[in-house]
């Protein structure tokens, strides 16, 4: 493997982790402050999706399409959160796992309702479009540059959120007690609907920005939910930066391990055999990984102490 | 002079710049009361965790029963006979409280992997279960769910628990926190019954059982034991007076 | 009498007498829908066990009922080809034979139970729902990129496995071999809820710091729950895919998971029959609902939605009323 | 178990009015039609739907249920057309690995199975039988006819790329037997894969003539849509399922131009396509896929055997099925000994049509094509 090809599978592997960070932040934010865990955050991340696919071939506009993605997820978060979310905060684990499950089916079935069996399309902006020479000479889809840069922007955003503004003073305060930032005089209950909103509106963005260069269907949100999870086991729950440090991880091992490791099995083993043992052995990486954390930090790399 | 059966020697622990336990010495010998007393916040809760493994200290040394157990967890302590009560209740509360007791007895007898055995079909364990809840005044309230019971009926639970254990030394944590006039010279009755089955750890507010029960008192403030003695000396202790029993020395 | 015994006793006998009566009139689907409310009800009874007594829930149950699949598939392919599964340290052969496939099933998800739960037992709450998840995923992937045994395409196995002095082709011989092992998990569920360990495994799930006082590890009496409530659940995947005659990664898949764990919420969490009630009502709603739309999993949603908002005792919950103490 | 029903609208009067006749035959349509890959079990069953419904055949009962792409769902789907519905005849399903799931144990059982899709390899050698028959391909056959036009089109080398599960690795294997080129690499990729890039840098950096791709449904899309922004200049080939009418209107301009084989392509010029194609649109209002031709001729291929023989006599009924006396939609068409197809596989081009993305034929790729796992099977 040339360093070239390398350079290009690391910025593959970022581009990859800072998408999975926008997914991770929200399933984090709504652990970390609501102590609540949500399966139907993929749903969100469909919802996006297909907001900005149909919204972009209503007018041609990704920018319009993107824009829609951020206020249908967050809209569809807002309205979850106060039909159904709200009656679950004082439940345990096990009622907000089924109950989230439950939205997975009902969002995955209506969403097939309203668009049909098909997938959408939904294509990157002219601008955006084509591969740019890097120093180096190295070839790299604009596009992928550009989900990066968003990536890294919302990062920055969200770290600047909770440090630095009033409803981050909120979020953090409702992370250390409930009962004393409702003593404050806040509306615990818009907060948390805030706080969600938010959470799903980065999901809704994540699928809209992905959305563009794959397929936009029904069922695209349950894998990368899945990969966020295990984000945040790495990283720790509740931490943005655990979710940051985490993403990225994933998306390093998971894409260099998908290159690297068949290349390093034919070294020893013939070709057809090294690639789908290798390739095997690849898609567990990260799990490894997560096991290994699991053992030495159980609360995650940044996650408080139990 | 006897061994003393809990010992616990230049504990320290700290918390950033907040020490909360500064070169604690203590002991606790056979069939005594020694009682620990000390104003909110002076480190009573920090110093009962980890003497009873649920925190690690820092420095120092913990021996129970001649032997070094620092480095032994909460399990390990109660299966050599530390038996604790906690400053708030906690008992399991979908329980009866025969429930309880037995799940405390089938603890010292090491008997939880027993798969297929109904639990409360052992004559034996029920019969010493209901004994040790008959010590300390549950006997008619056997079948009733912890959750159901009065305040001072779960502190009476937690003793039962304790006592199941057949322990060499109790860890008690606030027995008397929050209950009547009537409730507490119950209580202290019992503890004075109990020191004869083992020596008695009490950290406790209520002054009145204090010194009626103790031996002895060690003082704990800042962090730091800052008297040890018989009842009289500590209540002559100038230090003390003025340190913790304040204005309403005139008074005891 | 309490009533959930009368439930419980009542739903006993109508698993058992309906496919009876189906097969006096031939009516040989229902038995075959019958038997296969045995199978996911055992599968059931296990993760209860975990879930229920113990609060541990778990999201990956599906790597047992996989494994215990897995466990059929690949010893009866090996039998089909007659080339052992491994010479060393010993000649290991496949088989067709029920009982040793369910021996080797048990085993190998109740290892599997061990491994995932000393790796995940020291979490609690989200992190064990999301380790437990992931780590069921993990399997489904190892499967699927397993050319060997299938990968994505599963194994199918074209004649059902023996049980000695019966006829495993004989729908109701079938029927009765499930109904038979999932008497025998009820069973042992039962005796395991009162028993020393099963006193121990509820009050970890109410206080452990207070089972740890009293000289008993939660941690260890998790683990060993976890590991019987993965076998329990293995055996019934070995189960299924004899009746299925047909193993597949999906098996594996976390929708697996949801769908045990759903049985048990529809059933009533912690409760003996639960799991019976739970994939019954299951098992039904498919029939029902897939007949009103294309888009049924949307209500089935809906009506889970539902149970667990407003009516969490689930089924046998709102029909027993409260739970009361155990005497 | 999915119930899903839907009784042909007007057939079902119409064989009361008529009586009981002699000639009744009941089918079993079991195919995913629901979440992932829906989109194919629809247009089977629209397919298969529209060519009963156009030969008024009244004397046809069909069941439809979803199996949800879960093959142990498929397996409850089939014990339940096979014991409590009795149906005859057993088509539908979509994916291989149920097809393996379902197909032995139903022909076991006596009953008739027609694929409209899916061909793995194990049905067509050792695995055949008497009463499977396949009207759509053997899995290999599009991959085979890949390797053929890759010879054709002077391709020297080649980097290929297939999801990692059985038909993936059956697929480059047909591609192989046929490519007479070297490989300069093999990639696997984890099935269900959404993101390319990885694959993408090797393809570059392989500096390959052309790469060949097989990557079904969704992860078609995205990667189709990737290698277009990665500005690679190394032409792609697919088989035709990675360029179906079911993806290419989602795939858009970034499948311009490429070269796939199928043995169907909707501007294929027979009189009996030009009908489908056009009665298909009048009724669902798009273009039919090659899934829909397939469903179509499975419908026709049973018509042709009802109007000689009767289900209830199995051996005449399969002698009936065998002669497959019907007007195929893709042209010429005869079963071989395994009861596979013998056909034509076309080179198909990628373009807009009328504001429609599509495909067109370029040309023949491989003739009277047949598989090679016929030599493994007895019948």
């Amino acid at each position: 493997m040339t360093t070239i090809l390398f350079i290009e599978q690391v910025l593959n592997g970022l581009q990859f982790g800072v998408m999975l960070f926008l997914m991770a932040a929200g399933l984090t934010l709504v652990f970390g402050v609501m102590g609540l865990i949500n399966l139907a955050h993929g749903a969100l991340y469909m919802v996006g999706a297909f907001a900005a696919a149909s919204v972009a071939a209503a007018t041609g506009s990704f920018l319009l399409g993107l824009i829609a993605s951020l206020a249908a997820a967050a809209m569809a978060g807002a309205i979850v959160e106060i039909v159904v979310i709200r009656r679950l905060y004082r439940r345990d684990h096990l009622d907000q796992v089924l109950a989230t499950f439950a939205l997975i089916l009902i969002f995955s079935e209506g969403t097939r309702w309203l668009f049909g069996s098909f997938p959408l399309y939904l294509d990157i902006p002219e601008a955006l479009s084509g591969p740019v020479t890097l120093p180096g000479g190295i070839d790299y889809p604009l596009y992928r540059l550009f989900i990066i840069a968003v990536g890294l922007a919302v990062a920055g955003f969200l770290f600047w959120l909770i440090a630095r503004t009033r409803l981050g003073i909120r979020i953090r305060a409702g992370e250390a007690d409930r009962e004393m930032i409702a003593a404050l005089g806040v509306d615990i209950s818009k907060l948390y609907t805030l706080v969600f909103a938010l959470g799903a509106a980065l999901a809704g963005m994540a699928g809209a920005l992905v959305g563009a260069i794959q397929s936009v269907e029904v069922g695209m949100g349950e894998p990368v939910l899945i990969l966020a999870f295990v984000t945040i086991i790495i990283g720790g729950i509740g931490s943005i930066k655990g979710a940051f440090v985490g993403a990225l991880l994933v998306g390093l091992i998971d894409t260099l391990g998908r290159t690297l490791l068949p290349i390093a099995f034919g070294t020893v083993m013939e070709a057809s055999a090294a690639t789908t043992v290798g390739s095997a052995l690849a898609s567990m990486l990260i799990y490894i990984l997560m096991a290994g954390v699991l053992i030495a930090r159980p609360q995650g790399l940044f996650g408080a102490a139990a | 002079m006897t061994e003393p059966v809990l010992e616990i020697r230049k504990l320290s622990k700290s918390f950033g710049a907040l020490r909360a336990s500064r070169d604690i010495n203590l002991t606790l010998l056979p069939g005594e009361i020694h009682a620990l007393i000390g104003p909110n916040g002076a480190g009573k809760s920090t110093l009962i965790k980890q003497i009873a493994g649920n925190m690690a200290p820092d420095a120092g040394e913990i021996r129970f029963l001649g032997r070094d157990v620092t480095a032994l967890d909460t399990v390990g302590r109660a299966r050599m006979g530390l038996g604790r009560s906690f400053q708030i209740s906690s008992v399991i509360a979908e329980f009866t409280v025969l429930q309880n007791v037995v799940l405390a007895l089938q603890g010292a007898r090491g008997t939880s992997y027993h798969l297929f055995r109904a639990v409360l079909k052992d004559r034996e364990m029920t019969a010493t279960a209901r004994a040790a809840a008959g010590r300390v005044g549950l006997d008619d309230r056997l079948a009733v769910r912890a959750q159901d019971l009065s305040h001072g009926e779960r502190r009476k639970l937690e003793i039962a628990m304790a006592l199941a254990l057949a322990p060499r030394a109790f860890l008690l944590d606030e027995p008397m926190a929050g209950m009547g006039a009537e409730g507490a010279a119950e209580m202290t009755r019992l503890l004075d019954r109990l020191r004869h089955e083992a020596p008695i750890l009490l950290v406790e507010h209520d002054m009145d059982a204090v010194f009626s029960l103790a031996d002895r008192i060690s003082v704990l403030d800042y962090g730091e034991i800052i008297a040890s003695g018989t009842v009289e000396e500590i209540r002559a202790d100038p230090v003390v007076r003025r340190a913790y029993l304040g204005d309403d020395a005139e008074a005891i | 009498m309490r009533r959930e015994t009368i439930i419980n006793a009542g739903l006993a006998a109508g698993l058992l007498a309906i496919p009876l009566w189906a097969h006096v009139t031939g009516e040989i689907f229902t038995i075959t829908l019958a038997t296969r409310v045995a199978i996911l009800a055992l599968a059931a009874v296990g993760l209860n066990l975990a879930l229920g007594l113990g609060g541990l829930v778990s999201f990956g149950h599906a790597a047992y009922f996989g494994l215990g699949g897995y466990a059929m598939g690949i010893l009866a392919f090996h039998a089909q080809t007659y080339d052992p599964i491994f010479t060393w340290p010993f000649v290991f052969e496949g088989t067709k034979q029920m009982l040793v496939i369910w021996a080797v099933a048990l085993v190998a998800s109740g290892l599997a139970a061990a491994l995932i739960g000393m790796l995940t037992l020291h979490t609690s709450g989200a992190y064990f729902i999301m380790a437990t998840l992931a780590f069921g995923q993990m399997f489904y992937y190892l499967f699927v990129s397993w050319p060997k045994y299938g990968g994505e395409d599963g194994m199918a196995i074209y004649v059902r496995n023996d049980f000695p002095g019966l006829n495993t082709l004989d729908p109701i011989q079938l029927f009765v071999i499930c109904y038979a092992l999932l008497m025998a998990g009820l069973f042992v569920s039962w005796r395991i809820a009162r028993s020393p360990f099963g006193l121990a495994l509820q009050a970890a799930r109410q206080n452990a710091e207070r089972v740890e006082t009293v000289g008993i590890r939660p941690f260890r009496i998790r683990l060993a729950a976890f590991v019987i409530s993965g076998m329990i659940t293995g055996l019934a995947g070995a189960l299924m895919a004899d009746l299925n005659r047909f193993v597949g990664p999906t098996m594996f898949s976390w929708h697996t998971s949801g769908e045990i764990m759903v049985l048990v919420i529809l059933g009533g969490v912690a409760r003996l029959y639960g799991p019976v009630a739970g994939a019954a009502l299951f098992v039904l709603l498919e029939h029902w609902l897939g007949g009103v739309s294309d888009y049924w999993l949307a209500f089935v949603g809906a009506l889970l939605l539902l149970v667990v908002l407003f009516a969490r005792g689930g089924l046998i919950g709102s029909l027993a009323g409260r739970e009361v103490a155990h005497d | 178990m999915t119930v899903l029903r839907s009784l042909l609208a007007g057939t079902c009067a119409l064989a009361l009015a008529a009586g009981a006749q002699a000639s009744d035959l009941k089918v079993g349509f079991l195919s995913t039609l629901s979440g992932g890959g829906a989109g194919l079990g629809v247009d089977i069953r629209d397919g298969f739907l529209l060519a009963l419904g156009e030969a008024g055949a009244d004397d046809v009962e069909v069941v439809v249920e979803d199996t949800q792409r879960k093959p142990e769902v498929a397996v409850q789907v089939a014990d339940e057309f096979i014991q409590r519905e009795e149906v005859d005849v057993l088509t539908g399903i979509v994916f291989s690995n149920i097809a393996l799931a379902v197909v032995p144990s139903a022909v076991n059982q006596g009953k008739f199975y027609i694929s409209p899709n899916a061909g793995p390899s194990q049905l067509a050698g050792r695995g055949c039988h008497e009463n499977y028959f396949n009207v759509a391909w053997q899995n290999d056959a599009m991959h085979e006819a890949a390797g053929a036009h890759a010879n054709d089109a002077g391709y020297e080398s080649a980097f290929i790329m297939a999801p990692n599960y059985p038909a993936g690795q059956d697929g480059l294997t047909g591609f192989k037997r046929f490519y007479e080129g070297e490989v300069v690499s093999e990639v696997y990729t984890r099935l269900g894969q959404t993101d390319y890039a990885a694959e993408i840098a090797q393809i570059r950096a392989s500096d390959a003539d052309v790469a060949y791709f097989f990557l079904p449904g969704g992860m078609g899309i995205s990667f189709l849509k990737q290698y277009a922004d990665a500005g690679v200049d190394i032409p792609l080939i697919g088989p035709g399922f990675s360029f179906d009418q079911t993806i290419l209107p989602a795939v858009g301009d970034a499948a311009a131009g490429v070269r796939n084989t199928s043995e169907w392509s909707p501007d294929l010029d027979t009189a009996a396509n030009a009908a489908f194609v056009e009665s298909f649109r009048a009724a669902y209002d798009r273009t039919p896929s090659m899934y829909a031709a397939q469903g179509y001729d499975a419908a026709q291929l049973l018509l042709s055997a009802m109007e000689t023989a009767d289900v209830s006599d199995a051996d005449a009924f399969r002698e009936a099925l065998r002669a497959a006396e019907f007007e195929s939609v893709r042209g010429a068409f005869r079963f071989a000994a395994n009861q596979h197809p013998i056909q034509d596989i076309y080179v198909r081009e990628v373009v807009e049509r009328d504001g429609v993305w599509t495909n067109v034929v370029v040309g023949p790729s491989l003739q009277d094509h047949s598989d090679v796992y016929g030599a493994d099977c007895d019948l």
